[in-house]
């Protein structure tokens, strides 16, 4: 075990190094370039290869291309990055294709704030792309999470065959603090399933479990991979109904129908509250300390913590009968506020919002704990 | 004088192999066969095209393969004789 | 008399039950995929270790019929998709095979890069000199005057020089060719193949469909007329001399072969300085 | 006990540095701490500022607010942060650099970047900052603070950086003990 003094983004780095990530293609922008230059010094090291595109779309492209020459691969960005990523985010979900984006969370549209923190990502991380589609988003609250998070990304990267998104924020990205890096040996790795049948026998996309193993350049089985709507064989049917409709079911359910397995809440004082905070990322620290205040005060509020953003846990929230109010803070205007809603009905959920720039105070959510306990 | 040992100079010779089917009807094999060998047939394909068939008279595939490389679909091909 | 025959002994590189393929008749396409397939059968390639890379467009289609391992990526990514396969897998032999739309236009800044970085690929680019795929509009390298279905008046643009934008960039091996050239085509596709560092073959190709109509040469065969009349060969002029406009001759031949390390290379000595 | 700490002056005195060190020797101390610099443009030109938080608890927002303790090594700085200062805080100043207004509640003072002059380099001007910080309020060990001197700064500028924190460290003991 070391103990280390990371910054969020040294954190992901070495967590993505950790994991087994030997291929890093990346484009500099604030505030994820710190990732950039640090897989620049650490990739060679350990054998990886890291190479600076001309562009995001590229950046993205290159990992894809990575992730079937065998390697784990990642890329890093910050908003106007991550919009021209989604393009090949969505031929990643489509060819089913492992690999890890991380978006550090500044404030947009646009160029916005560069330097500043934003949480208005999160459906961009979900719908970004065109199509149907479902992803895997986790959002890291510490820089030991930065790190034990982008691990986590890895696996289920090569567990689902998906693009799995590292959804930070800027303020965790430049934070630094205590990070443990634990023992090889006790890191969980997991990798990507192997065809266990002769090329002549290989269907590259049947999948018995949702998730079919996967055949690289290389290794003999001559695999021919599209973003076109394809069949078991891999084989374009781009006029066929019937392949797209079993195609895109499945994409979908393997995410969807797995939600419990990648559900990861952290929960703060629930037992018996009746106020529930819903926050997620760095603004998540302050609403933890606003619930410590509050429970001084003698208020029944509790804090429930996303670190898996996507797919969203809506079984979990249907669960939740007990809370009389779900109050939504989020560094942008309600965006997973729409997902708790969906879950637990408009009327029980509140929306602390920021547009950006900086996270919410510990003052600010405890006065609107306040206004929510008058309201109930 | 010079006793000249007439050596059997044979012109190389090909086989022409065509895949019917395949045939979009195209011309570039009849248009640049060098030696031209090869004229439309009065039949339909599968796909309502008519494909290459050699010419009647004493014209003699040398196997340059020129054909084979210049179609598009895969449709002919040549076997060199004699080789 | 004619033999009719059931399979082409090139089938073995085919997907043969995805023939016949989608490209329309008179297309250039087939002819450059069956120069390429032709060339191959020339070189001691290890199959298992050839991958091609294609974008999107007609020509993209060209991974989906070697049977090899194959990808058929997004509009314009091939070349960057194709680094990372390549820098993932040394052991790779990269091909890109994409059309002028989608290497020039909408991938144009990767083509450069690629090129500039040296990344070990070749790139086979078939320029039929617009959109076929989506009907004929126009593209990068569409001739001054040329008429499309969004330059219906005629092209006021000014065409890539494709050779001369690769040389420019940095590519080790520059060659055009016109897909009549099958010979010489063929015999560049094998250099190419063997050449270290980014080699960069264009080939002058049929669209008799949505260019050729509009252009007086509306089948694939007066096009081929038109290439065997004429094309020059000119081995080793200056690329930029070598621009393509309506009405003037088509020079073809190999413009660039020198040597230069790649990035593969230069990647691979940086991790063993890294590691010591 | 959650304590706030800023240093404050200007791009290229070492501002982020300090915050650097003194998290990463809280760190050796195994004490929670999170380090935030200033980040962007201004970290470059004008103003620079660096925070800790440093707490034997959990840190859960992660941000200085109202600072414990102040350290700054400009007029810019201390004009901007002092209002900030909570009022049993503590200020410490590079007395050289700052010029205190009315009402200065408890200040240490120190001339750090004359003191980095004599010593040779300017540059160790936040070293010796960083080791009259850590001597005035002991709230990082003198070996931790060290460790993490001599971690970060370059091989060759060791001895002078050692000397830099020692003097430091040494008029801020003396400090405490007026």
């Amino acid at each position: 075990m070391q103990v280390k003094f990371y910054s969020g983004n040294i954190a992901c780095a070495e967590g993505a190094i950790a994991a087994g990530c030997r291929f890093f293609a990346g484009y500099p922008i604030t505030p994820s370039s710190e990732i950039a230059e640090h897989m620049a010094l650490r990739l060679p090291q350990v054998g990886g290869i890291f190479i600076q595109m001309e562009d995001e779309l590229a950046s993205m492209a290159a990992i894809l291309g990575a992730s079937w020459g065998g390697a784990k691969a990642m890329t890093a960005t910050s908003g106007p990055g991550f919009s021209l990523m989604q393009e090949n985010i969505g031929l990643g979900a489509m060819t089913e294709t492992p690999c890890v984006v991380v978006n550090v969370q500044r404030a947009g549209p646009s160029t916005g704030m560069p330097t500043l923190v934003g949480q208005a990502d999160v459906m961009q991380a979900r719908w970004g792309s065109h199509g149907d589609y479902e992803i895997i988003a986790l959002s890291p609250s510490s820089p030991q999470e930065c790190f034990d998070l982008t691990i986590r990304a890895f696996n289920l990267a090569e567990e689902y065959r998906v693009p799995v998104i590292v959804l930070m924020d800027e303020s965790v990205s430049h934070m630094f603090e205590k990070v443990i890096i634990p023992p090889k040996e006790k890191i969980r790795i997991v990798n990507r399933k192997k065809p266990r049948v002769p090329p002549d026998e290989f269907l590259p996309y049947k999948a018995d479990d949702f998730i079919p193993p996967m055949a690289c350049a290389g290794e003999g089985y001559s695999v021919h991979v599209t973003g076109l709507t394809h069949d078991e064989k891999g084989y374009p049917q781009a006029t066929s109904p019937e392949v797209q409709e079993r195609l895109v079911r499945r994409l979908c359910d393997k995410i969807r129908k797995n939600e419990r397995k990648m559900r990861d809440i952290e929960e703060y004082e629930m037992e018996d509250a009746e106020i529930a905070i819903v926050s997620f990322g760095t603004t998540a620290r302050s609403a933890k300390a606003a619930v410590k205040f509050a429970r001084k005060k003698g208020y029944k509020v509790g804090l429930i913590r996303l670190k898996t953003i996507w797919p969203f846990p809506d079984e979990y929230f249907e669960s939740l009968d007990g809370i009389k109010k779900f109050l939504v803070v989020e560094v942008n205007y309600g965006q997973i506020k729409l997902e708790v809603e969906r879950n637990v009905g408009k009327n029980r959920v509140e929306l602390l919002p920021k547009m950006g720039g900086e996270i919410h105070t510990p003052e600010e959510i405890y006065k609107k704990i306040r206004e929510v306990l008058q309201w109930k | 004088m010079k006793y000249w040992v007439k050596e059997e100079l044979k012109p190389p010779h090909g086989k022409v192999y065509i895949i019917k089917d395949r045939c979009k009807g195209c011309g570039f094999c009849i248009e640049f066969c060098p030696q031209g060998v090869l004229q439309e047939s009065e039949e339909f394909n599968a796909k309502g095209y008519h494909p290459p068939k050699l010419v009647e008279n004493e014209k003699k595939c040398i196997g340059c393969g020129f054909c084979s490389l210049v179609c598009p679909e895969f449709a002919i091909y040549i076997e060199k004789e004699g080789e | 008399m004619e033999i009719v025959a059931k399979n082409h002994p090139l089938d073995k590189y085919l997907r043969t039950d995805r023939i016949p393929h989608i490209w329309c008749p008179g297309c250039g396409l087939g002819t450059v995929l069956n120069c390429f397939l032709h060339a191959l059968e020339e070189t001691d390639i290890d199959l298992k270790n050839l991958a091609i890379v294609s974008g999107i467009g007609c020509t993209g289609r060209v991974a989906g019929y070697i049977n090899v391992d194959s990808y058929h990526t997004t509009h314009g990514r091939a070349i960057p998709f194709a680094t990372g396969l390549k820098l993932a897998n040394p052991k790779l032999k990269v091909v890109v095979f994409s059309g002028d739309g989608d290497l020039f236009a909408i991938g144009g800044n990767h083509f450069i890069h690629a090129a500039r970085r040296n990344i070990d690929m070749t790139v086979i680019c078939v320029n039929n000199y617009n959109y076929g795929m989506t009907g004929g509009q126009l593209g990068p390298t569409t001739p001054l005057d040329a008429r499309t279905t969004t330059s219906p008046y005629g092209n006021i643009e000014h065409p890539f020089n494709l050779c001369h934008v690769a040389a420019a960039s940095g590519a080790v091996y520059v060659a055009r060719w016109t897909a009549l050239h099958v010979r010489r085509l063929k015999e560049s596709m094998k250099e190419a193949l063997n050449k270290k560092g980014f080699s960069f073959i264009e080939v002058i190709a049929s669209c008799p469909t949505t260019y050729g109509r509009r252009n007086k040469m509306p089948t694939g065969l007066e096009t081929m007329k038109y290439y065997k009349e004429h094309s020059v060969i000119k081995h080793g002029i200056d690329p930029s001399k070598a621009d393509i406009e309506i009405g003037k001759d088509i020079v073809v031949g190999k413009f660039v072969d020198i040597e230069k390390p790649t990035f593969d290379e230069a990647v691979h000595e940086l991790i063993k300085k890294a590691r010591k | 006990m959650r304590i706030e700490i800023k240093f404050g002056g200007f791009g290229g005195q070492g501002i982020i540095t300090m915050g650097h060190i003194a998290g990463k020797a809280c760190i050796y101390d195994e004490r929670n701490v999170v380090f935030t610099p200033s980040y962007g443009p201004e970290a470059r030109g004008g103003a620079a500022s660096s925070n800790i938080v440093i707490s034997d608890e959990e840190i859960d927002y992660p941000y200085v607010t109202y600072p414990d303790i102040l350290v700054v090594m400009s007029q810019e700085a201390y004009e901007k942060y002092a209002p900030l200062l909570k009022e049993e805080g503590l200020l410490i100043i590079d007395e050289d650099l700052v010029r205190l207004k009315n009402g200065e509640g408890r200040v240490a003072k120190i001339p750090a970047t004359r003191i980095a002059e004599n010593l040779g380099k300017r540059i160790v001007t936040n070293i010796v900052m960083l080791g009259f910080f850590t001597g005035v309020t002991k709230l990082i060990s003198y070996d931790a603070i060290k460790k993490a001197v001599l971690e970060t700064v370059p091989a060759k500028f060791k001895e002078l950086n050692e000397k830099a924190l020692d003097e430091g460290y040494k008029r801020g003991i003396e400090w405490q003990e007026e």
